[in-house]
C-alpha cells in the first residue's frame, strides 16, 4: 500500500509542482524575454529535483552542471534576442 | 582444356562470320565469306599500332587485356561447371569494359559509345530473373549441378520458358547488328571501339568471339543439358542462325526505345517471378 | 526520370512502399526477438560500473557471448581490466560507470577494437574520406 | 516516489515538445527545447547515470548557442 | 573450422581471413569479384587520366580538358579508396560490415566527382549524396533487424540456418544497396559520366556493379 | 515497457512528424524540430541502458548542428 | 508532517532575506550585467514594472547570483555537509566566469548560505527544507507577478542607494 | 499480442516512412540536407532497439557515417552554390568571450578521460566551441597531419590485436588514444572551417 504522501517527500513535491507551474507559465507567456524569467524558476526547481533524487556528491555536480548550463543558455538567448553587444 | 581455349576464338570468329553471311542472305545481298572475320582479325594484328595522344595510356591498353581475360575466365567457368552467378558477374563486367574502352581515348564518339553502354544497364536485370528462376527450380547455381538436374529431370527449356526467353534476349542484345546494339550504331562511327586500332582492335575482336561462344554454350548447357562436342556446336549454330534471323528482320532501335523495350521485358519477367513465388 | 532532382522522390517512394509492406507484415506475423543475442546486457545497479558490469577476472577470461569464441583466445581480456584512473573512479563513486567503461578497457572497447575491429577501421576510414572531401573543397575555395 | 517523478518529468517533456511545435519564433522554440531537456535530464539522473547527465547538461547549451549563431538578432517587434 | 553451408551459390570457400568476429572469406565467386576490383584499382593507381576532347561552341576550335595537379591527386586518392572499399565489400563475411563498406563506397563515389568544377556535375553529386545518405536507413535498418531476429550477423551462421533472415531485412538491404549504388543505374542523363578522368569515373561503375553482384549473392545465400 | 521507452517513442514520433511537416518553412525551425527527434532517440537509448551511445549521440548531434548552421547561415533565406 | 511544513516556511524566509540582501549589497539592481539582462529589465519595466527591479531579475536569469548560490549551497550541504557547500561555492564561481559576470554575488551567496544551512541543520532544520525553501523563494520573485516583484525590489534598492 | 521489440520496430518504421515522405515532398536543397540528418535519427532508432552491447558498437559506426556524409554534402552544396561568406552580418554576444575557454577545457579533459571515439567526439565538440569564440582561423594543416598520424596508429593497433594478441593491453591504449586524437582533430577542423576571416 502506497501512502498518499510521505513527509520526507514534501520538498520533492514542492519542487515538482513548482517546475510544472513554471512550465505552464512559460507556455502561456507571450513575450520571449519574460519566458526566460519563468524558465529560471523551472531551472531552480529541476536542479532541486535532481539533487533530491540521489543524495550523492555526483548528483551535486550534475545539478550544478545543469543549472550553469541552462543559465548560460538563457543568457545566450537573451543576449542574442537583444542584439548582442551594444557598444563597440 | 587448352584445346578448347585455342579453338574458342576461331570458332567464335567463324560464328560471327556466319552471322553476317546469314543476315546478308536474308536481306538479299551476297555478303562476305564466312571466314571474313578471321581474316579481319589477322589483318588487324599485323597493322601498325599506336595509342592516341589524348588517351589515358594504361587504361587504353590494360582494358583490352581485361576484356580478353574475363571471357577466357568465363569460358573456363562454363567448361568446368562453375557458378552461374560468376558467369553473370563476368557478363556485367563486360559492361565496364565497354565503358572503359569508350572513355579511355578521350574521343567524343568513343565516349558516346561508352555512355550508351551504361544506358543499357537495364539489359542486365533480366539476368537476375534467369538466376532466380533457375535457383528456384534446381536449388543450386553451379552449372554442373544444373546439368545434372537436367539429366535427371529433362531440359529446363520447357519448364522455364520465360527464363529462356530472357536469356535469349540478353544474348541478342550483345549480338552485332541486333535491334538492341545501340553501343555500336552507325551514327557514332564504331561506337566504343572507334579509337582502338591495330592489335588492340584484334584483341577486342577476339574477346567478342570468345564471348559469343561462351554465351551460346551457356545457353545450351543451361536449358538443354550436356551434349557431345559435335552436337553442342550444332545446337549453338541453330541458335545463332535464329538470332541472325531476328537481327536481319528487325530495325535497330534508338537508345530510348531500346531501354523502354528492355524495361517492358523486365516488368513481364518480374511479374512471372511473382506468380511463380505465389504458386510455390 | 528526366531530371536528377526527381531521383530522390523516386527513391523515397520505393522505400516508403517497402517500409509500409514491412509494417503490414510485422503486424500480421511479428518476427519476434531472438533471445540468444551476442553480447547480452545484464544490469547490476549496485555495481560502480553500472550499465556495463560484465564481471570477469582482470588479466583473465570473461565470459562474453561472442560469435566465434574459438577464434580469439584472448577474448574477454580487455573487459574486466581497469586502469589506475578508472579503478580510482570506481572506488570513489557509484555513479561513474559510463566514464569508467569508456576509458580504455571495458566491454565496448573489447567489442569495438577486438572482435569487431574491422568495423571500426571502416568507420574511421569513412570519416577520413569524408573529411578529405570536405577539406579539399574548402581549401580549394579559399585559394 | 518514482511515479511522481516520472509523471512530472514526462509532462514537462511533452509540454516542451508541444511548445516547440506551436511557437513561431526560433527563440521561443529554443526555450521550448530547454523545457524539454529540463524534463529529460532528470530522467537520466533517476536511472543513475550521473556522468551522462552532466555531459548532456553541458552540451545542450552548446547546441542552443550554435543554433543562435544563425538566427541573428530579433527582428519582429512583439 | 569454417564451413560455408550455402556452397552451391558461389562455390566452396577457398580461404578464410578472420578478424575477430568478422570472418572474411573468398569463394571462387567473391575471389573473382575481388580480383576485378583489384585490377581496376591498380589501373587507377598507375594510369594517367585521358584528355577529353571538347568542341568549343561558336568556333571550330577543339580543346582538350586536362585533369592536373591537386585535382588529379585527390581524385586518384578517392578512386583508390573506392576500390579498397569495394574489395572489402565483396569479401566481407558479416552483414553489418558489408553495409559499412557499402556506405563507404557511396561516399567515395561522391568524392570522385566532387572535385569537378562544373555545376551540373556537382548538382548530380549532391543529389546522389542525399540518396546515399537516405539509403543508410534501409541498410543499417536491415542489418539491425537481422541481428534482432536471428541473434547473429555473420553470413556463415546465417547461411547455415538458411531461410532465417526475415524478408523485411532482405528487402531493406537490397533497397539500401540500390540507393548507395544508384548512380550507374540512373545513367540516362549520365551527368556523372561526363566528368573527365576516365579511370576514376570507371571506378564508380565498377564499385557499384560489384556491390550489386555481391548483394545478390548474399541475398541468395542467407 | 518502462516509462522512458514509451515517452521516448512518443517524443521520437512527435519530433519526426514535426520536422517532416513544420509549421514554418524556415531552416532553423526544422533544425530545432530535428533536435526533438534526437531527444526521443536519446530516451529510447536510455531505456535500453545504452549510455555510451547517448554520450556519442549528444556530441555528434552538436557537431551536426554546427555543420548545418554553416550551410544555413550562408544559404539564401527560403520561403 | 506539520513540522516539515514549518521547517520549510522558516527556510523560505531565511533564504529570501539572505539572497535579497546579498544581491542588493552587490548592486545587482543597478544595471544589467550583460545585454540580455538589460533587455529583460527594460521589458519588465515596459510591462508595468520597475526598471531597477527588472535589472535585478534579468541578472538573476543571466548568471548564477546569490539565489543560485543559496540553492546550490543547500544542495551541497544536503549531499555532503559543509565541504559540499564549499564545492558548490567553487563551482558557482566557475559558473559566474562562464556567464560573463564580473561580480562575486553568487560565490558570496554560496559561502554565506553554506554556513547558514549548516547552522540551521544543527538547529533541526534539514537541508532539503532549504532546497524546497529556495525554490519557493525564487518563485515569489520570478514566478508570480513580475510587476509587483520588480516594484518591491526597486523599493528595497532605494533603501540601499 | 506483440512483444516490445515488434512495437518498437513498428514505431521506428513509421518514423522512417514519415522521413521518406518528407524527403519525397521536399524540393529545397538545404531542407533536404536537414531531412538527411533526420534520417540518421530514424536509422539509429532501429539499431537501438536491439538492446545489447553489440547494439552500441553498431550505433557508433552509424553515427560516424551520418556525420561524415553530412559534412561532405554540405561542403559540396556550398561549392556548388558558390557561397563563401555568411549573408547576415555576424555579431557577438558576451558569453562567447568567456564561456568557450572554460567549457572547452572541461570537455577536452573529460574527453581525454573517456578516450576512444566517444571521447574524441566530446573533445571535438569542445574544440569546435572554442574555435567558434576565436576570431582567426587556426593552423589547419597541422591539425590534419596530427589526425593522419593518429589514424595510422590506430591501424597499427588493430593489427596488433589481430596478429599479436598477447600485446592486447598496449593495443587497447594505442587504439583508444589514437582514435581519440584522430576524431578530436577531425571534429575541431569543423570549427576552423567556419572560417569567418572578416570578423
Amino acid at each position: 500500500m502506497i501512502p498518499l504522501y510521505d513527509a520526507a517527500m514534501i520538498p520533492v513535491y514542492i519542487c515538482g509542482i513548482v517546475a510544472l507551474y513554471a512550465v505552464i507559465r512559460i507556455v502561456t507567456e507571450k513575450k520571449t524575454l519574460k519566458k526566460l524569467v519563468f524558465l529560471n524558476v523551472m531551472n531552480f526547481a529541476i536542479t532541486g529535483l535532481i539533487v533530491l533524487s540521489i543524495p550523492d556528491i555526483m548528483a551535486l555536480f550534475a545539478g550544478i552542471a545543469y543549472f550553469v548550463g541552462s543559465t548560460l543558455e538563457a543568457n545566450a538567448i537573451a543576449s542574442t534576442y537583444a542584439g548582442g553587444k551594444t557598444n563597440e | 582444356m587448352i584445346g578448347y581455349l585455342i579453338a574458342a576464338p576461331f570458332l567464335g570468329l567463324l560464328f560471327m562470320g556466319i552471322h553476317r553471311k546469314v543476315i546478308a542472305r536474308i536481306q538479299g545481298r551476297p555478303g562476305p565469306p564466312i571466314w571474313q572475320e578471321i581474316l579481319h582479325t589477322l589483318k588487324f594484328s599485323f597493322k601498325e599500332t599506336w595509342v592516341p595522344r589524348t588517351a589515358s595510356k594504361t587504361l587504353f591498353i590494360g582494358i583490352v587485356f581485361v576484356a580478353i581475360a574475363i571471357w577466357v575466365g568465363a569460358l573456363c567457368v562454363v567448361l568446368l561447371g562453375g557458378s552461374l552467378l560468376l558467369l553473370f558477374g563476368i557478363y556485367m563486367v563486360q559492361k565496364m569494359v565497354e565503358h572503359g574502352v569508350g572513355l579511355s581515348p578521350g574521343s567524343p564518339y568513343a565516349k558516346f559509345g561508352g555512355v550508351r553502354s551504361v544506358i543499357s544497364a537495364s539489359s542486365e536485370i533480366p539476368l537476375f530473373a534467369v538466376i532466380g528462376g533457375i535457383y528456384f527450380f534446381t536449388g543450386s547455381l553451379m552449372i554442373s549441378d544444373i546439368i545434372q538436374y537436367q539429366a535427371d529431370n529433362g531440359p529446363l527449356l520447357f519448364s522455364l520458358l520465360p527464363a529462356a526467353i530472357a536469356m535469349y534476349i540478353v544474348i541478342l542484345s550483345k549480338m552485332h547488328y541486333g535491334p538492341f546494339s545501340i553501343v555500336e550504331a552507325k551514327e557514332i562511327v564504331s561506337g566504343y571501339k572507334t579509337e582502338h586500332f591495330g592489335a588492340w582492335r584484334a584483341g577486342l575482336e577476339i574477346s567478342d568471339a570468345i564471348r559469343t561462344v561462351v554465351l551460346l554454350m551457356a545457353f545450351v548447357l543451361l536449358f538443354w543439358g550436356a551434349l557431345s562436342p559435335l552436337l553442342l556446336i550444332i545446337a549453338m549454330l541453330i541458335i545463332l542462325v535464329s538470332l541472325s534471323f531476328v537481327c536481319a528482320v528487325t530495325p535497330m532501335l534508338n537508345p530510348y526505345d531500346s531501354v523502354t523495350m528492355q524495361l517492358v521485358i523486365i516488368v513481364i519477367l518480374v511479374a512471372w517471378m511473382a506468380i511463380l513465388g505465389l504458386i510455390a | 526520370m528526366a531530371k536528377v532532382e526527381n531521383l530522390i522522390a523516386i527513391y523515397s517512394v520505393i522505400v516508403v512502399v517497402i517500409a509500409a509492406l514491412a509494417i503490414v507484415s510485422l503486424i500480421v506475423s511479428p518476427i519476434g526477438y531472438e533471445d540468444t543475442q551476442l553480447y547480452p546486457k545484464h544490469i547490476n545497479t549496485s555495481s560502480p560500473l553500472n550499465p556495463y558490469d560484465r564481471g570477469g577476472v582482470p588479466f583473465g577470461t570473461t565470459e562474453v557471448v561472442a560469435q566465434y569464441p574459438q577464434n580469439s583466445p584472448y577474448l574477454g581480456y580487455v573487459t574486466a581490466y581497469l586502469t589506475p584512473l578508472s579503478a580510482l573512479m570506481a572506488i570513489s563513486n557509484q555513479y561513474l560507470g559510463t566514464t569508467i567503461v569508456s576509458h580504455p578497457g571495458g566491454i565496448i572497447d573489447e567489442i569495438l577494437y577486438n572482435t569487431r575491429g574491422l568495423d571500426t577501421i571502416v568507420e574511421t576510414s569513412i570519416l577520413f574520406t569524408a573529411f578529405a572531401i570536405a577539406s579539399f573543397l574548402y581549401r580549394r575555395e579559399e585559394e | 516516489m518514482n511515479e511522481f517523478y516520472i509523471i512530472i518529468l514526462g509532462l514537462i517533456a511533452v509540454l516542451g515538445v508541444i511548445s516547440v511545435y506551436i511557437k513561431k519564433s526560433p527563440f521561443d522554440k529554443l526555450i521550448g527545447l530547454a523545457i524539454m531537456m529540463g524534463g529529460v535530464i532528470p530522467l537520466i539522473v533517476l536511472k543513475g547515470y550521473l556522468d551522462v547527465a552532466i555531459l548532456v547538461a553541458i552540451i545542450m547549451p552548446l547546441t542552443t548557442i550554435f543554433i543562435l549563431q544563425a538566427t541573428g538578432r530579433n527582428t519582429d517587434e512583439s | 573450422m569454417f564451413e560455408l553451408a550455402s556452397f552451391n551459390i558461389g562455390g566452396h570457400e577457398l580461404f578464410v581471413l578472420p578478424f575477430g568476429d568478422i570472418v572474411n572469406y573468398f569463394t571462387p565467386y567473391t575471389a573473382a569479384l575481388f580480383i576485378f576490383a583489384l585490377i581496376f584499382t591498380i589501373i587507377c593507381i598507375i594510369s594517367k587520366p585521358e584528355r577529353q576532347l571538347e568542341t568549343a561552341f561558336g568556333t571550330d576550335a577543339i580543346y582538350a580538358k586536362e585533369v592536373t595537379g591537386k585535382d588529379l591527386r585527390f581524385r586518384r586518392f578517392m578512386a583508390i579508396a573506392c576500390g579498397i572499399a569495394t574489395m572489402g565489400a565483396v569479401t566481407s563475411g558479416d552483414i553489418f560490415n558489408f553495409t559499412l563498406f557499402v556506405s563507404m563506397v557511396g561516399i567515395c563515389i561522391i568524392g570522385i566527382v566532387a572535385s569537378v568544377k562544373y555545376k551540373h556535375v556537382l548538382n548530380a553529386a549532391f543529389n546522389y549524396g542525399i540518396i546515399s545518405m537516405l539509403a543508410t536507413i534501409p541498410l543499417f535498418g536491415g542489418a539491425a533487424i537481422t541481428l534482432a531476429a536471428t541473434g547473429t550477423l555473420s553470413i556463415w551462421e546465417l547461411s547455415a540456418m538458411a531461410p532465417a533472415m526475415p524478408g523485411i531485412a532482405k528487402a531493406l538491404i537490397l533497397v539500401g544497396v540500390m540507393g548507395e549504388g544508384i548512380a550507374p543505374f540512373y545513367a540516362a542523363k549520365a551527368e556523372l559520366f561526363r566528368a573527365p578522368g576516365a579511370p576514376y569515373v570507371i571506378m564508380i561503375h565498377v564499385s557499384s556493379l560489384l556491390m550489386f553482384l555481391r548483394v545478390v549473392e548474399i541475398m541468395l545465400a542467407v | 515497457m518502462n516509462p522512458e521507452l514509451i515517452l521516448g517513442f512518443i517524443i521520437l514520433l512527435a519530433g519526426v512528424a514535426a520536422s517532416a511537416f513544420p509549421r514554418e518553412r524556415d531552416y532553423i525551425s526544422r533544425l530545432i524540430h530535428v533536435e526533438i527527434a534526437g531527444t526521443g532517440l536519446m530516451l529510447v537509448m536510455l531505456a535500453y541502458d545504452e549510455t555510451i551511445a547517448i554520450l556519442t549521440f549528444v556530441a555528434v548531434t552538436a557537431i551536426a548542428t554546427i555543420v548545418l548552421i554553416r550551410v544555413i547561415e550562408r544559404g539564401e533565406p527560403c520561403d | 508532517m506539520p513540522g516539515v511544513v514549518i521547517n520549510i516556511i522558516i527556510a523560505v524566509l531565511l533564504c529570501w532575506i539572505l539572497f535579497i540582501t546579498i544581491d542588493i549589497i552587490f548592486r545587482l539592481p543597478e544595471k544589467g550585467g550583460v545585454s540580455g539582462a538589460n533587455a529583460i529589465g527594460t521589458t519588465i519595466a515596459a510591462d508595468k514594472g520597475s526598471l531597477n527591479g527588472g535589472f535585478m531579475m534579468g541578472n538573476i536569469v543571466c548568471s548564477p547570483d546569490a539565489s543560485a548560490g543559496t540553492l546550490l549551497a543547500a544542495c551541497g550541504v544536503f549531499v555532503a555537509g559543509i565541504p559540499g557547500g564549499l564545492i558548490a561555492a567553487v563551482l558557482v564561481y566557475i559558473g559566474n566566469r562562464i556567464c560573463h559576470d564580473p561580480g562575486y554575488a553568487g560565490t558570496t551567496g554560496a559561502l554565506c548560505a553554506t554556513f547558514m544551512v549548516a547552522g540551521a541543520g544543527m538547529a533541526g532544520i534539514p537541508a532539503d527544507a532549504f532546497i524546497a525553501g529556495m525554490v519557493i523563494a525564487i518563485l515569489t520573485i520570478q514566478g508570480i507577478s513580475h510587476p509587483y516583484a520588480s516594484h518591491l525590489l526597486t523599493k528595497l534598492w532605494r533603501i540601499r542607494a | 499480442m506483440m512483444d516490445d521489440y515488434t512495437i518498437g520496430l513498428v514505431v521506428a518504421l513509421i518514423a522512417v516512412i514519415i522521413t521518406f515522405y518528407a524527403a519525397f515532398r521536399e524540393k529545397n536543397d538545404i531542407h533536404r540536407l536537414i531531412i538527411a540528418d533526420l534520417a540518421e535519427v530514424s536509422a539509429l532508432a532501429i539499431i537501438a532497439l536491439i538492446a545489447t552491447d553489440l547494439a552500441e558498437a553498431l550505433i557508433i559506426p552509424g553515427l560516424v557515417v551520418g556525420i561524415s556524409e553530412l559534412m561532405a554534402l554540405s561542403e559540396i552544396y556550398l561549392v556548388r552554390e558558390n557561397l563563401n561568406r555568411p549573408v547576415k552580418e555576424p555579431f557577438r554576444i558576451e558569453v562567447l568571450d568567456t564561456a568557450p575557454a572554460i567549457i572547452a577545457a572541461i570537455l577536452v579533459i573529460y574527453g581525454i578521460v573517456l578516450s576512444g571515439f566517444t571521447g574524441g567526439v566530446v573533445a571535438g565538440t569542445g574544440m569546435v566551441f572554442y574555435f567558434m569564440g576565436k576570431k582567426q582561423t587556426e593552423r589547419f594543416a597541422l591539425v590534419e597531419t596530427v589526425s593522419g598520424y593518429a589514424w595510422a596508429f590506430w591501424i597499427v593497433a588493430f593489427f596488433i590485436f589481430m596478429v599479436l594478441p598477447e600485446y592486447w593491453f598496449f593495443a587497447v591504449m594505442l587504439a583508444g588514444g589514437a582514435i581519440f586524437a584522430k576524431v578530436t582533430a577531425k571534429m575541431s577542423l569543423i570549427g576552423t572551417m567556419r572560417g569567418e576571416k572578416d570578423v
